[in-house]
């Protein structure tokens, strides 16, 4: 995977290895964030910023802090520090600039950090061996994958709470069933690339 | 020191029927019974130690970094335990291993450490950790076995449903995760309509 | 300002104390793990090459030489025996699959027939690719000759082919072509008057 | 064990933990966002049901409009005169006087009154159903008892009753509009507490084309309003309508109204 050229990243970071539906990495606030379109895409962004700016960092300190000195085994801390730390500067700034949008996430902007998402892509990032330009594509086509499902998501949600949905299934139940058929529609890309 | 935190945290606020927490090992891991008993255990361990752990240093801890702070402590609880266990106890490993690295980015963790930890004493800490974990790998092993069953066609590695019984392989993949969740929670809340009535 | 320096300082504290800890129990741990690694490593290898006792690494240029012509051959070892008389080799590879790289153990006597394979870590589907890791499929290649490359066929195997698994076409021609790739090196090592005689 | 390595593991996280910290200290100082406290104390005297009663978004937007001035001290529905007494407090003004008012449902039209023209089968939505040329009734002004009120009422305040109309419970109701805003009859309307006499109907059409579809509707006959002392009830668009200021509840108008479209409690009528 470390000469995949940048199409055939974007195409297996958004459809094939798509991080919620292929993946099911970041599952939390996907059913959590997804019940209106916008929180939805606010969300998606809120991620995209993250996960973007978490794989660059954490690129720069593992190759260029943990290989030199051989910390190897620092390296889910250290990743986790860097992640944790932009994601509360995200809440900061996002308490100042869009307050509606920073009570609509509410606990699943602190849930990003733990998010399986950018853990998971810091990691893979290691793990392919990408260069720098590389992770950098990766990691935003990743985010641009769960932005995706979210809000593909969260369009289907708003139509299902007006929908007669037999009682027992209102809420969570009937999110849990379409997204499994939206993971199986996902399954089919499996093998694209 | 109040019980009712270690009981709500198994029925009540069960982290994965009610709060929708956890999602991501959930999924992966539940494709038998036994993992799911392992990671729950193993995330049980953890999630008592962490809290514990953060409630000591919660009025240590200044606002704005909370975050940093809780998820720093908690990712070395997790890799030291893994270390260790890797070191001296290999067979144990050999089972839990795969579980160690997804337990750190297990959501219950921080969303307890956040919500109940980084505001109570230690010993309701403590509670809450123990009832969580329990609700989780009770739940865990319920879908745990929900899944092996219809997917593999046996229970805890045993077969149960005969030779000629076309295992629904759906319900290994992660799809069958989210299906079965769904269908399990349906259940929950008919079983609460029925009662309510 | 002052209040700056200070949250910075106690992060600093927090994240320094956890790296201590880690620290330490790499040195702990350290080489008990990498025991343990080399261990299962051992295993996995006598597990495919019974007759060898002990396994010497091939590096250097003859590495660079395999690898670079038999491409998803990515290590291999010259398996001694008790004396330190080459008994066979073994050949680590990684093939494509279904959905990502499989990894495949195999072993080759001295007089050039498969002793055995092992289909190591691989993300292939549950329940259909991950077949390739029970004894009935890989156990197919015990004694399969150097002289052709294995085939795999749909149906019953004869000769010097394999049965595929059902369901898992594209895993068990990964597997296969793994095989024949260590099968061409061990050829070319062969030609080349063997390694470490 | 060489110790070095565990030092320089301690030194570089210790370092980026340094560095973060300081950041987001930083980063609150520099994106702090000034929060007027009395916000906040206006925010926790507000029963925080986000209803939109005041016209603001949400209690958050009415804490705001009225710190700054916008908002008046009692412009909260809901809380009434008691919160509008404490946020006077906390505003340091004089509360302005209140009458409590809750929502009524002016429609007798059950189905003995008012008979169906169609079968309706849909969602339990009057929304949807009046898109179906206006709804199952007879009279397309009146309460067709589908629910969509007692689904978006924040207090649990409003009911559909056994004779299929929609009532309210007058201790509940806060007057938050909300039922008001969905149905879409119009059939609700807000009427101060203690007014006793109601015009139980909402049909705007003429006499005789209203008879045929309901026997206890409004005809637009102007009994009420000759004989009403008070000239407090008046036809408009051949509609009832009293005026609360000036009505007594002295009820003459009930008992004079030929299709008992009038209800009110006799026996709680004051003298004229």
């Amino acid at each position: 995977m470390e000469n995949a050229s940048i199409f055939v990243i974007m195409v297996s970071a958004i459809l094939v290895n798509n991080f919620v539906l292929s993946r099911f990495l970041g599952i939390c606030p996907f059913l959590g964030v997804s019940k209106q379109v916008e929180t939805a895409f606010g969300m998606g962004m809120a991620v995209t910023f993250v996960i973007t700016l978490a794989g660059t960092l954490t690129y720069f300190v593992h190759y260029y802090l943990l290989v030199p000195f051989g910390l190897e085994y620092l390296q889910t801390a250290a990743f986790i520090l860097v992640i944790a730390s932009l994601v509360q500067f995200v809440e900061i700034v996002l308490q100042k600039m869009s307050p509606t949008l920073y009570q609509a996430l509410g606990v699943f902007l602190p849930l990003i950090t733990t998010n399986c998402a950018v853990l998971g892509l810091a990691l893979l990032n290691i793990q392919y061996k990408f260069g720098l330009v590389q992770t950098i594509f990766h990691s935003f086509f990743a985010a641009i994958g769960f932005s995706l499902a979210i809000v593909l998501f969260a369009g289907i949600r708003e139509k299902l709470e007006t929908s007669d949905v037999p009682a027992p299934f209102k809420g969570f139940p009937i999110a849990l069933v379409t997204a499994s058929l939206m993971s199986i529609a996902f399954l089919g890309f499996t093998g694209l690339v | 020191m109040k019980l009712s935190n270690l009981t709500n945290g198994i029925i009540k606020e069960n982290p994965i029927f009610v709060q929708l927490l956890g999602m991501c090992p959930t999924l992966a891991v539940t494709t038998s019974a036994i993992n799911g008993i392992g990671m729950g255990l193993a995330t049980t361990a953890v999630l008592a130690s962490s809290n514990v752990a953060i409630a000591l240093l919660r009025k240590f801890i200044p606002a704005q970094v909370r975050i940093p702070a809780f998820v720093v402590v908690i990712s070395t609880f997790v890799t030291v335990v893994g270390m260790l266990m890797e070191a001296f106890l290999p067979a144990l490993f050999s089972s839990l291993g795969l579980f160690i690295p997804l337990i750190v980015v297990n959501c219950i963790i921080l969303a307890r450490a956040e919500a109940f930890a980084s505001k109570n004493g230690v010993g309701d800490s403590l509670l809450d950790g123990i009832g969580m974990g329990l609700g989780f790998t009770l739940a865990l092993v319920i879908l745990g076995s929900v899944r092996e069953l219809i997917g593999n066609g046996s229970l805890f590695g045993a077969a149960l449903l005969g030779a000629n019984y076309q295992p629904a392989l759906i319900m290994i993949l992660p799809p069958g995760g989210f299906l079965a969740l769904g269908l399990l929670l349906a259940l929950y809340n008919s079983y609460q309509i029925k009662k309510a009535k | 300002m002052k209040d700056i320096l200070k949250t910075g300082i106690i992060l600093l504290i927090i994240a320094a104390v956890a790296a201590v800890a880690l620290g330490l129990t790499n040195e702990v741990t350290k080489d008990k793990i990498a025991e343990q690694r080399f261990l299962a490593n051992e295993q996995a290898k006598k597990a495919v090459l019974a007759t060898a006792a002990t396994f010497e690494d091939i590096t250097g240029e003859d590495l660079e030489a395999i690898t670079s012509t038999f491409a998803p051959v990515t290590e291999a070892y010259v398996g001694l025996d008790a004396s330190g008389a080459v008994v066979g080799y073994v050949f680590k590879s990684t093939p494509n699959g279904f959905s990502g790289a499989v990894e495949v153990v195999t072993g080759i006597d001295g007089n050039g027939t498969v002793t055995g394979l092992r289909v190591g870590s691989h993300n292939e589907t549950p329940g259909l690719g991950a077949k390739a890791k029970d004894a009935a499929f890989f156990d197919q290649y015990n004694g399969k000759l150097t002289d052709g490359p294995i085939g795999v066929s749909k149906t019953a195997a004869s000769g010097n082919d394999i049965q595929a698994i059902t369901g898992a076409t594209i895993t068990s021609v990964a597997v296969t072509s793994g095989a024949n790739a260590s099968i061409d090196a061990y050829k070319w090592i062969m030609e080349n008057g063997g390694i470490g005689k | 064990m060489d110790t070095n390595s565990i030092i320089l593991a301690g030194t570089s996280l210790g370092i980026m933990g340094l560095a973060f910290g300081a950041a987001l200290a930083f980063a609150s100082k520099k994106f702090a966002v000034e929060v007027d406290p009395r916000v906040v104390e206006v925010r926790e005297a507000v029963p925080g049901a986000n209803c939109g009663a005041c016209g603001y978004p949400g209690c958050d937007g009415f804490a705001n409009a009225v710190v700054k001035g916008i908002a008046p001290v009692n412009g909260c529905p809901v809380g009434g005169a008691a919160v509008a007494t404490k946020v006077a407090q906390i505003m340091g003004v004089e509360a302005g006087s209140s009458i409590k008012k809750i929502a009524r449902v002016k429609c007798e039209g059950h189905d003995e009154n008012c008979g169906n023209r169609y079968e309706y089968d849909g969602f339990d939505s009057c929304v949807a159903a009046n898109m179906l040329n206006g709804g199952p009734k007879k009279c397309l002004y009146g309460c067709m008892g589908l629910g969509s009120c007692v689904q978006v009422c924040p207090f649990d305040a409003i009911h559909i009753n056994d004779k299929g109309l929609a009532e309210v419970d007058p201790e509940k109701c806060t007057a938050c509009n909300k039922c008001i805003e969905i149905c879409p009859k119009m059939v609700i309307s807000l009427v101060p507490y203690e007014q006793l006499t109601i015009v139980q109907c909402n049909n705007k059409d003429k006499g005789p084309m209203v008879k045929k579809n309901c026997n206890v509707a409004c005809i637009a006959c102007g009994i009420c309003e000759k004989n009403c002392p008070f000239d407090a009830i008046h036809v408009i668009n051949n509609l009832a309508e009293i005026d609360y200021d000036k009505c007594t509840n002295c009820m003459i108008c009930v008992e004079k109204c030929p299709t008992k479209a009038i209800q009110g409690d006799l026996t709680k009528r004051t003298a004229i």
